[in-house]
């Protein structure tokens, strides 16, 4: 298994936290995992993305040219990244956001209403990573849900509140995901 | 060994340069490795260490030959320009044979440039940027778990050498994260470059001439002969440092048909290509100095006995490859190799895929 | 009938710019650019951007603009400046570029008395490389490289830099703005208008202070940030004109 | 009469102007724009009384202000 | 040609830097070139031009960049240290394609280490002190009559190429006085370097945006791939100067059963080991490459087609011996030729004997 | 029976030094040397000497010494300082290393507070280089780069660094003495004392600044410098002490 | 009594004794030191009143003073 | 014609002045010369030498181990200079000041009194340098007395007094020198 993930969004949207989560869960669960932010001169509001591989293998390349799976946040990132997926890949897209397909195309879309999923759960602060990341892990390319769920746990430990908001997205996109996946 | 982390190469690199003892870090901010003095000012004083943000990398730079100086382990790091303002400094710790770790997490170039991955500062590097005949130890990780471990030994052989040591990352090794194993010190101090020989007492340092004759450390030596002197003093050493240094990660070189070249990033997607290339077939190997100074010549001219093509993978516009000119050149005419370059400038990283379509290219 | 009250200068070309929300250099340029476009000078005008945020400056300004190579912005100018001594020439500034790694440079042309105009962006920190400690940041302040607050102890006070370059003779004009209320913009661009008078007399070297926000590396809302500057920054960087020998004749 | 226009295109949604109107009567709209900020306006002119402060604050030169005469 | 003078090679350059109108010198005292900015002080005015004491040789070198950026010729000069120094302002000068002239009157290094002449900064100005994939077209005078001329040549260069251009001498010949005739410039520009060619109008130079839209000029490239475009750019530029515009002086070469290589200082002295060692029935050549970078590869390479003997005198612990090794490989493999060295490090400048006993020794 | 009124100090060695006849360096380094020898400092001093005429300074102090890069004197002896905190660490400068290339690095060891103490030799220009301009030069001073004089207008006013430096709060001692007349000789060597037990203390930073004479470049005998000294050198340069904060307590 | 010793090897004659002496009793000698310089000397060390003006001042700590008391 | 010549004495003594007049000399009566300084840190009353060559043809080096001819003004110069004479050479020594053999020394030894000779032309500021410059022209050895005349000519035309001094110090030298040569 090597699977290459692209996450892009916008800066806010917590992209690299998203990225990050998945990657140590991979290292968690065993297998080999880097995480490459886009790094540097990011901005509140500006493009934000990720490069995620995980593989049961040594990782060479940490970059790619055609991602297997993009989780597409919002209409910009799927503008600029939809042409790099082959036909082989699947696309993640926010319908609420991304609703509108980009130019180059050919890959496999699976839509959620990722928004407003997120926004059930909280209004203010809308998970929406984690219901996307939920539904990537519903698809069941290798990364399992209960590496993800035990980072979360670990790492929000302390934060009750914010550890059930994001594990409930985790859920709720999961079962989107499952649900598409079939 | 401690327990695997999941970290970015520019926080192993701060946090193995801690557990190696440098308790002294002197740093001016620039992207791509901001994260080296954003660790350091939380883990140095944790540490009982100094994290000092110097108002430039000239002062940085000084700052580790003061503290080299007083007899400690310190670090600076930076970024190509960065690394440009630090020649001076560099020249002097050279000439002083005062130990110090530089690290230049390369972004593209030149001038301003950009923030993305590169590895155009190989002449810098290998070749001196500074003034004068010096040579500093060039380490060139391509992993994370790499980069912490070769931070290690920097220190080791820049105290065994007296000589500063740089480790030459990239923007994508010192963003990354994967799984980083730090190994633990003392076993890397018999494991590593250092390979368990007895670092020399400091007994030249300056500590305030308590019950012994003032020490003096100076670069500036003008009676005539007397730096011709120094020079050879130092071109033995190096010639020291080139015989018994030089290292190299070699793959499937035996039978190969094309050899790929390459350090650090680029290197390790050349990796990943030549797997694709024997999949296909193809007898690929691989040839990864993890010494650019001392460059490992003669194992390469070994494999240029058997192989006389050769694919050099640089993220710039082609610096290694004149080393591996030089080191083919041992074993045969350049007319008598292919030496193809694939270059990536100014911040581009190669994925596999071009290098295996570049690899077949050469052997058309 | 319909009469503009406000309208985007022609000094400023019609790009978006990418900083931050809230970022203070929005501000700063476009009084720079209203006051070189106002003087009728924007034909004539050298200006040379910083390594910091504002090296884009040259994307939104309507004049010709070079980069400088970090805190060497003044060398570059003051070069400029005596190639092409009729040209008005701007060294715009962050306070890492200014006061950090360019502290000879700026203290060396305002000393020489170079008949260029420097805006320094004061906003407590480094804003481009994602919020380091600069020579200005405040006593206590949490940075990404003053994890536990600036200790003044090991790291020193902010350091005020019109009062420091007001000491110096070259220097004609220093003062310190402010972008945060209205009533202190349109004083800052009083003080920009002053000081592009005095290097179009030909007097010496001018410097006009801003303090800036940068709600992205402070942490904060634009509205806190407003309340941190009124609170805690002004307080430490007071505004003023701390020497104006605008009346001197050029020497 | 007064006019405050608003530049979609530019407005951060930093807040600023609402911030210093002496009338309280800028607001953040529902409007989205490219770069994913929800865009400032006027919420009634008619109580606008063109001091200009709105202006004069905002970053990003997003607003214009227009009087007008019958 | 005007009558001949009898001028120090520093003031010779300060003076058809002057001729060549040049009209800006920034500077920082440093020995052995102090005459330069002593000479310009006193001449640039005279010139109707402007000399400025830089507070530095990083001011200087910025100096340099800004009033290129403002369309004039300009000038900085110093030597070893001092240049270590400049690297971040040569790259960006490289990066934004400015031109300019920069000397390096070198000393003896590493560090402070001395005044004395050295060759020691060779690797730092053909391979780039900076960081990024630039280069300097780096010129190498070997009498005080040639540094006149090439320091016009400089200036064209600079301008055609929009590039900057850096004079590599030595204290020597920064010190030594002799008989020097400067070119009438005009005649120099059709018979020089430049080749008559035609400069280029510099539409790209800061003056105030009159009547045109806006200039700008930046290296910082941010956007994916602009970079790597520029570098690209760049990459072509300096293969036209690399197939255009290698110069050597070659001697003796076609019979010649050794050949001695140098530049500069230590070629001047291999010149007259040279005749030496043909007064002896010894068949010696000499190859002095004039450009440093583009270096003539071609050109030793198709001596080393005859000669497979090379003796390679330098200044320093060895630096140009590796363009000669990469010359020589082009025809034959190293394991085929002997290339031998005779260092002098740190100030020390060979006499035409020591020079004659290492052929002897080469040819035994 | 016979007692010695004036002794060379322990803290020289007995190296005869290469300086010019008349050099201001001789008696700045005897100075220097008593104070620290007196104290009982020696064995716990590190000096670091400046690119000048001074960096032969090692070859006479009988201290550890290392030499630093042209003007980062400041940088190496702050590190140093931060390295062995209960050591005495000096940092001597003349004024082109200090005052011109090194201007970043002194105000920032300043601003910052590190505790070094700072002995600076102002003889207005480069004497190791053969006289040229330094930023202290007298205007209208003939110097080999400044063949007509110093001309203020293009080249600036003479730069006061102890002045200057007092102005930052890091710094808790700074005083000018001169060396061309007995009586400032011993009031010289007591700013010195001063200035080293401000950093024995651990107060901070502190300065003297040193008139000092250079008869070669200033191509006068000893005797005419002494008078350019007292005519010309002092009254730009007043004497005194600009800063004495000695009385605080550290922090 | 006083002696004042000026070391033959240090004095590079810069005459600053001789100008600070109040007892103008410092002179430079015929005697030639290996840097050829003329050293400096006390012509008459019963005039000399100890003040040590010359030892301070001397550039090169050619000078040492000694009270001889009997 | 190649001679190579060494002057050596102290700062102060015209050392450098006197090498670039031979060397200038040179140059105008037909001859290539080249000379080079001590350059750099050189203190009144320090050591201070220079190199100089004239010759009939192109000179390549303008540095020598064995000089033909060595100028010897002082003591520590004949020290540091005499040993780098071959046996072919030639000492010219100012007995007053360098009377003293020096270790190593084999080449033939020329004195004269150039101090006293000087003194008696200007005891202030004794012509030494062209004493000495004036006997080795007085050697015959290939620049010409007249060319150096010409040179001090057309230096000190503004000056008459140095002129005068300077010439006068030539022509005693250059009597010593042919007297000895003979
Ligand atoms: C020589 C060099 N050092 C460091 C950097 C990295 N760098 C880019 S911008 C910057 C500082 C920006 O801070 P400031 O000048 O305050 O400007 P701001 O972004 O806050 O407006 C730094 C350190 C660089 N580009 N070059
Ligand atoms: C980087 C660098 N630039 C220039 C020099 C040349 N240099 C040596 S000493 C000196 C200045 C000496 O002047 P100052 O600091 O005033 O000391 P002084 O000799 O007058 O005591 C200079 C410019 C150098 N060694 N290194
Ligand atoms: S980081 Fe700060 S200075 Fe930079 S654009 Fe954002 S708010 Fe402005
Ligand atoms: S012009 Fe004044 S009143 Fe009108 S909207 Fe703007 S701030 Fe409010
Ligand atoms: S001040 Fe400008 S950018 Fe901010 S919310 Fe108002 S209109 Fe938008
Ligand atoms: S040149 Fe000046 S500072 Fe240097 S030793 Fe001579 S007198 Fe002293
Ligand atoms: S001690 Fe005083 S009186 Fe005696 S010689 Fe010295 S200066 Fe003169
Ligand atoms: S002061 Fe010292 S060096 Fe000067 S003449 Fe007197 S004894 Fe000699
Ligand atoms: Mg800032
Ligand atoms: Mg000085």
């Amino acid at each position: 298994m090597l699977e290459q993930i692209i996450i892009a969004g916008s800066g806010g949207q917590g992209i690299q936290f998203c990225g990050q989560l998945l990657a140590r869960a991979a290292v968690r669960q065993g297998l080999e995992a880097t995480y490459v932010p886009s790094y540097g001169a990011e901005r509140r509001g500006g493009p934000s993305f990720c490069s995620v591989v995980a593989a049961d293998r040594s990782i060479y390349a940490s970059l790619f040219k055609h991602p297997d799976i993009f989780l597409a946040l919002d209409q910009r990132a799927r503008n600029q990244y939809a042409s790099s997926l082959l036909n082989a890949g699947i696309m993640l897209v926010n319908t609420d956001l991304a609703g509108q397909p980009a130019t180059g195309e050919q890959a496999r879309v699976i839509g959620l209403s990722a928004s407003r999923l997120a926004e059930k759960i909280n209004f203010e602060q809308p998970p929406l990573n984690l219901v996307m990341l939920g539904a990537y892990l519903g698809l069941d390319r290798g990364v399992s849900i209960e590496a993800v769920r035990a980072e979360l746990e670990a790492r929000f430990a302390g934060k009750p509140d914010v550890k059930q908001r994001n594990l409930q997205a985790l859920d709720l996109g999961w079962e989107e995901g499952r649900s598409q996946s079939r | 060994m401690s327990a695997p982390m999941f970290m970015k190469g520019n926080e192993a690199m701060a946090e193995a340069a801690i557990r190696a003892d440098c308790r002294f870090y002197f740093g001016y901010p620039i992207t791509p490795q901001n994260e080296v003095p954003a660790y350091m000012s939380r883990r140095m004083p944790e540490a009982g260490g100094t994290f000092l943000q110097a108002e430039s990398e000239l002062a940085a730079i000084n700052m580790v030959f003061g503290a080299a100086v007083a007899g400690a382990r310190a670090m600076t790091s930076s970024s190509s320009p960065g690394i440009s303002l630090k020649q001076e400094g560099i020249s002097y710790m050279a000439a002083c044979e005062l130990p110090g770790v530089i690290a230049n997490i390369m972004r593209g170039g030149p001038g301003l440039g950009n923030i993305s991955p590169s590895q155009s500062d190989y002449f810098q590097a290998t070749r001196g940027g500074g003034h004068g005949d010096y040579r500093l130890i060039v380490l060139a990780p391509h992993t994370v778990t790499e980069l912490a471990e070769l931070t290690m030994d920097a220190f080791d052989l820049a105290d065994y050498y007296r000589n500063p040591v740089m480790i030459l990352g990239d923007g994508l090794l010192g963003q990354m994260m994967e799984k980083v194993e730090f190994p633990e010190p003392e076993a890397r101090r018999r494991t590593g470059l250092l390979r368990g020989r007895p670092l020399p007492p400091k007994d030249w340092a300056l500590t305030g001439a308590q019950g012994r004759p003032p020490r003096l450390i100076r670069s500036l030596l003008m009676q005539p002969g007397v730096l011709e002197q120094h020079n050879f003093h130092l071109a033995e050493k190096y010639a020291r440092i080139e015989r018994d240094e030089p290292l190299a990660e070699v793959i499937g070189c035996e039978d190969a048909d094309v050899v790929l070249a390459g350090f650090g990033t680029s290197a390790r997607v050349a990796k990943q290509a030549r797997e694709m290339l024997r999949a296909r077939g193809i007898k690929a190997g691989l040839f990864r100095p993890i010494t650019l100074w001392p460059f490992p010549y003669a194992q390469l001219a070994a494999i240029a006995r058997t192989t006389r093509r050769f694919l050099v993978v640089e993220m710039n516009l082609g610096q290694m490859i004149e080393d591996v000119q030089l080191a083919v050149a041992r074993e045969r005419s350049l007319k008598d190799a292919t030496i193809a370059l694939l270059p990536r400038p100014g911040g581009g990283v190669p994925v596999p895929e071009e290098i295996v379509d570049k690899t077949l290219e050469v052997l058309r | 009938m319909s009469r503009q009250l406000f309208a985007r200068t022609p000094g400023l070309k019609d790009t978006v710019t990418t900083y931050c929300s809230g970022c203070g250099h929005g501000v700063a340029h476009r009084l720079l650019a209203e006051a070189i476009e106002e003087s009728g000078a924007r034909e004539r005008t050298v200006a040379v951007a910083p390594v910091g945020c504002a090296v884009y400056g040259y994307d939104y300004w309507n004049f010709d603009t070079t980069e400088a190579a970090h805190g060497r912005t003044p060398a570059v100018a003051a070069a400029i400046k005596r190639v092409l001594p009729d040209r008005l020439v701007i060294s715009y500034q962050g306070d890492g570029d200014l006061a950090s790694i360019g502290l000879a440079e700026i203290m060396h042309a305002a000393n020489r008395g170079d008949r260029i105009t420097v805006i320094f962006i004061n906003n407590t920190n480094y804003g481009m490389t994602g919020g380091q400690m600069a020579p200005t940041t405040l006593a206590g302040q949490v940075t990404t490289t003053t994890p536990l607050g600036r200790d003044s102890a090991t790291t020193g006070q902010p350091l005020k830099v019109a009062e420091l370059l007001a000491t110096l003779p070259g220097v004609k004009y220093a003062a310190r703005g402010a972008l945060h209320k209205p009533g202190l913009v349109r004083k800052a661009k009083s003080l920009i208008q002053k000081a592009l008078a005095v290097q179009e007399a030909g007097l010496g070297f001018s410097v006009v202070e801003l303090v800036s926000l940068c709600p992205t590396n402070w942490g904060l809302t634009t509205l806190q940030s407003v309340e941190l500057v009124e609170k805690q920054i002004v307080p430490v960087f007071p505004l003023g004109v701390f020497k104006d020998e605008s009346g001197a004749k050029a020497e | 009469m007064f006019r405050v226009k608003v530049d979609p295109r530019r407005c951060k949604s930093c807040e600023l102007c609402l911030a210093v109107c002496p009338k309280k009567i800028m607001v953040i709209t529902h409007e989205r724009n490219e770069h994913g900020f929800h865009v400032a306006a006027c919420r009634d002119e008619r109580e606008c009384t063109g001091c200009l402060a709105c202006a004069l604050v905002c970053p990003d030169v997003a607003i214009e202000i227009f009087e007008d005469k019958d």
